[in-house]
């Protein structure tokens, strides 16, 4: 998928809680294609300890809006910067980037896609993607509490969700991988995203179970596009981007141990 | 339109702007941005004898105004280069220059033998200077004795133009670049990434799986600049300067203080298509201030 | 309330912030802005055993996260300082620690000599490594027998604490730093400036009067944490850290990598009172990470 | 007079043409005495190229309205923030800082403000200070063209006002040191702040006319307060801080070729 650089405008930028914010671009032209799992790279201006570009994964694509949403976590200086921007301001951006999921196969019926955290960011885009193929995609999105579940209403627009929190303030108390559903329903493919942790129970779960299953790694990057080699992860055949060869991975291709 | 072309040390170039190594792998994964043959010269990716993995993740660490890297030549080898990346590559119409490295002096010699043979690369930037490897590498250009040794052992093995890359982390670059311009180097480059480290003060621990790294970026362009015009009055060879350049009036700098060229290294990073905004600044400027060919400014800097 | 006090090789401090020579003056200038006395120690501007005025205005150019300067060592003397100054801040009450240079052997050891005399003054920093000034400086911090020499002659004449500042400006610190301990220094400190450059285009000039100069800021941090970590694993007596610390968090990863104590430089221009935020965030940060003592985080990395 | 850290906060920012900027801003506790000629260093936060403060001299301060005044030319990065910032932001300053121009001897009655460019900015108060002590200050303000006269209506409101303009579109045309003042009128004093070749030839003048004459120096500065000795400027006493010993200089100290 050819790589642009992007001047986008800012048409929203919403606080969620307070470590998050919901970032809406448009552009006079038709936004470029982009695949659910991929990624853009912005450049934050007047920043002065923010150097390089930040990755973001793609939360959702608006054709009709011609809008590109990010999900973004509040965590450093580059993202408090973006948290200030206003409606109107343009942002820099290198996009569509890494390789996105992949289509499940035709038998497999039964997809779940399990986040936690800013993690569900890329599983709105890439449930609306899989109920536009004719799949029924659910979702399980784990979170501390309540609170922190991030956008459930557009989850909910698009297909089943399961919630999971750490204090049972809503849905089933516990991690996503406590969740009854797991042994209730037979999954055909997982995609997964959200922290390390847990992805690999996840990864865990469904290698013992020979699930499918596809995990969306975060890496810190440089160049984005494969060519600095900083964002590598361990793969059976050895160091892989995770910008450019992820950064969605089938966990058959990484050496976890799980 | 002012005429930019140079030649550094035999090699012919339509526009003084090169990347640097490592930093624009080979030159495809910039391709959809701009025309890349309209780059006066690539270097791709440090390469080495024989397929290396490089070092563990965490490889890169955000710093002031710079980046610190520890990639540790990772690459497939120069057999794998040979027969898979140079016949995709060969065909890009500028000047396809190989960053070659190596653990000793037979592995230089080896590989930049293997490149000779290659009608389409027309130069090799031999890199005396990573800090990122344990054996080899800034050993050999943290010393005068070690810098000739390998530089006259890859003259005689290679008969194209050899551009050597030099290590900032040392007391006397000058005397350096003398040594390597006597083994017969036709040009040398500089600087490579200053030696640092980063920590992380929460988890007490190194941010990079190597502990220390190479600095790069905007923050090391003083030192770069200094060096350059250091070297540049050392030896009769052709200076390519490279160290934290972002824009075209970052590079005049550069040639001011005695580049005859530049490369563009971890500016890529931050916006792709920069190279093409540098060689159109390089030509503003030459116009503005009314001189006819970069060559007129190389060294042009009044003291 | 962790404990921050420290001892450098027999100077007592409460705690372990110093200022870097050159960027606060006698202390007075900053007086308006806290309490000095609760700074560990104030190191003064460079002294000389005569009255130096200088380097030329430019003495300064501003580059990405940092500055460079090219001041030369502008002081009156160390007569002139005995007399006039020394009576002023001799009450000062935290260590007032006077920064030494010299061209030559013989005016380090005469101006050192002085200095020992002054009963309120219980230390020196020994500047081996101004990269501003023609003869002595530098020099004397780039080989490691200058270093021995000037070292082991201030030695015998000078009988309180004696801190050596090295110059990141070689091919290999730690053995300078070995040097330095063999010829009987109590502490070494460390980074002094990168040399640097900058360029104006536009006049096609250098920016400092001396076309080169001294590089400080966040942009060296970097090259200072990796040196720290590399000196302090090869001598015994206590490092003393620098390079580009703006607060509390940087301080920490100093004391990680191996410094009993660290300087504030650069970082007092861009807010006169720095050193007080650094102190307590220090102690912030070792009482929410349940330290008793700023000395159980010194070297404490985890590798 | 002691130096203070502030946070003062933003009441105006107005655009002067396209090259400067009329900064006001206040405190909710009355501000420091500060003296005609002083500075401020300003901190710029959000400017990725800008390390320093930026020093900028005392336009005017407004004891009734708690107001502190700062003409700001617009050259760089550091400047370009600075216009950029709104009412009601907050604005981090060292002052005040300098030595400030001397008042004049009782015997000095005819006073003379020269500027040009942005250099008027300190004389404004200056001028202020003189009208409250009882003198009766004129100003002679030099510019390019008549577009670039700044604050006119506010000399305006504190003295006699000459100009002189290069293109002759307001005033006398040609140079401050052309102006008909100094030849008819027995000056008595001379303050002066403008670009470099502007003062030397006010102080060629001053001198040859044996004319007590004070200029302020702008030279790039790290510190502002004496420490970092990067400032200097050549005195017949050596080098000299024009942030400390200065910025105010009698060109009787100097030593200027004129």
């Amino acid at each position: 998928m050819k790589k642009h650089i992007v001047d986008l405008k800012i048409v929203a930028n919403d606080k969620l809680g307070d470590k998050h914010i919901l970032m809406k671009l448009t552009s006079d032209v038709p936004l470029p294609e982009m695949r659910p799992g991929q990624f853009v790279e912005v450049r934050v201006d007047h920043s002065a300890s923010t150097f390089l570009r930040r990755p973001i994964s793609i939360n959702y694509v608006d054709k009709e809006k011609n809008e590109l949403w990010l999900l973004i976590q509040v965590v450093g200086e580059g993202t408090r910067q973006l948290a200030t921007m206003e409606v109107g301001d343009k942002l820099n951006l290198v996009l569509p980037l890494g390789n996105g999921f992949s289509d499940p196969q035709p038998q497999q019926k039964t997809l779940l896609l399990i986040g936690g955290g800013v993690g569900v960011a890329p599983l709105l885009q890439l449930g609306n993607y899989l109920k536009q193929k004719g799949f029924q995609p659910m979702f399980l999105l784990g979170a501390r509490t309540h609170k922190d579940l991030l956008l459930m209403h557009e989850f909910e627009k698009v297909g089943r969700v399961l919630v999971t929190t750490e204090d049972g303030t809503a849905g089933e108390k516990g991690f996503v991988t406590n969740h009854s559903i797991l042994t209730t329903e037979k999954i055909d493919k997982i995609y997964s995203c959200g922290p390390t942790p847990m992805m690999k129970a996840v990864a865990s779960f469904a290698s013992k179970s020979g699930i499918d299953c596809e995990v969306s790694l975060e890496n810190k990057m440089a160049c984005g596009l494969g060519a600095c080699l900083c964002c590598v992860t361990e793969t059976k055949e050895g160091h892989k981007c995770v910008c450019s060869d992820g950064p969605v991975f089938n966990i058959k291709d990484l050496t976890w141990q799980i | 339109m002012a005429d930019l072309s140079v030649n550094i040390g035999g090699l012919q170039m339509q526009n003084p702007v090169m990347t640097a190594s490592g930093t624009f792998g080979y030159g495809e994964e910039y391709a959809d941005f701009m025309d890349i043959s309209k780059i006066g010269g690539i270097i791709v990716k440090g390469t080495t004898l024989n397929h290396r993995e490089g070092n563990p993740y965490p490889r890169m660490a955000e710093t002031p105004s710079g980046m610190l890297n520890c990639v540790g030549l990772q690459n497939k080898g120069v057999d794998y280069f040979i027969e898979h990346i140079y016949p995709r590559i060969r065909g890009i119409k500028t000047n396809m220059i190989v960053n070659v490295s190596g653990a000793c002096v037979d592995d230089y010699v080896a590989t930049a033998e293997k490149i000779n043979a290659l009608e389409d690369i027309p130069a090799i930037e031999l890199n005396i200077s990573c800090p990122n490897v344990k054996q080899g590498g800034m050993a050999f250009g943290t010393t005068c004795a070690g810098a000739e040794s390998v530089v006259s052992a890859v003259r005689k093995a290679y008969k194209k133009v050899l551009i050597v890359k030099l290590s900032p982390n040392v007391t006397n670059i000058a005397e350096i670049a003398k040594s390597v311009e006597a083994a017969g180097a036709d040009s040398v480059s500089l600087i490579n990434t200053l030696m640092g480290m980063a920590i992380d003060a929460e988890r007490m621990t190194p941010v990079l799986s190597t502990i220390t790294g190479g600095l790069s970026g905007p923050c090391v362009k003083p030192v770069a600049l200094r060096m350059v015009w250091q070297v540049s009055k050392a030896v009769k060879i052709p200076v390519v300067g490279l160290g934290g350049i972002m824009n075209a009036t970052d590079a005049i700098e550069f040639f001011l203080a005695g580049a005859s060229a530049i490369e563009v290294g971890t500016a890529n990073f931050i916006d792709p298509a920069v190279t093409m905004k540098i060689i159109s600044g390089i030509n503003d400027y030459l116009d503005r201030k009314g001189f006819k060919s970069v060559k007129e400014i190389v060294g042009a800097l009044m003291v």
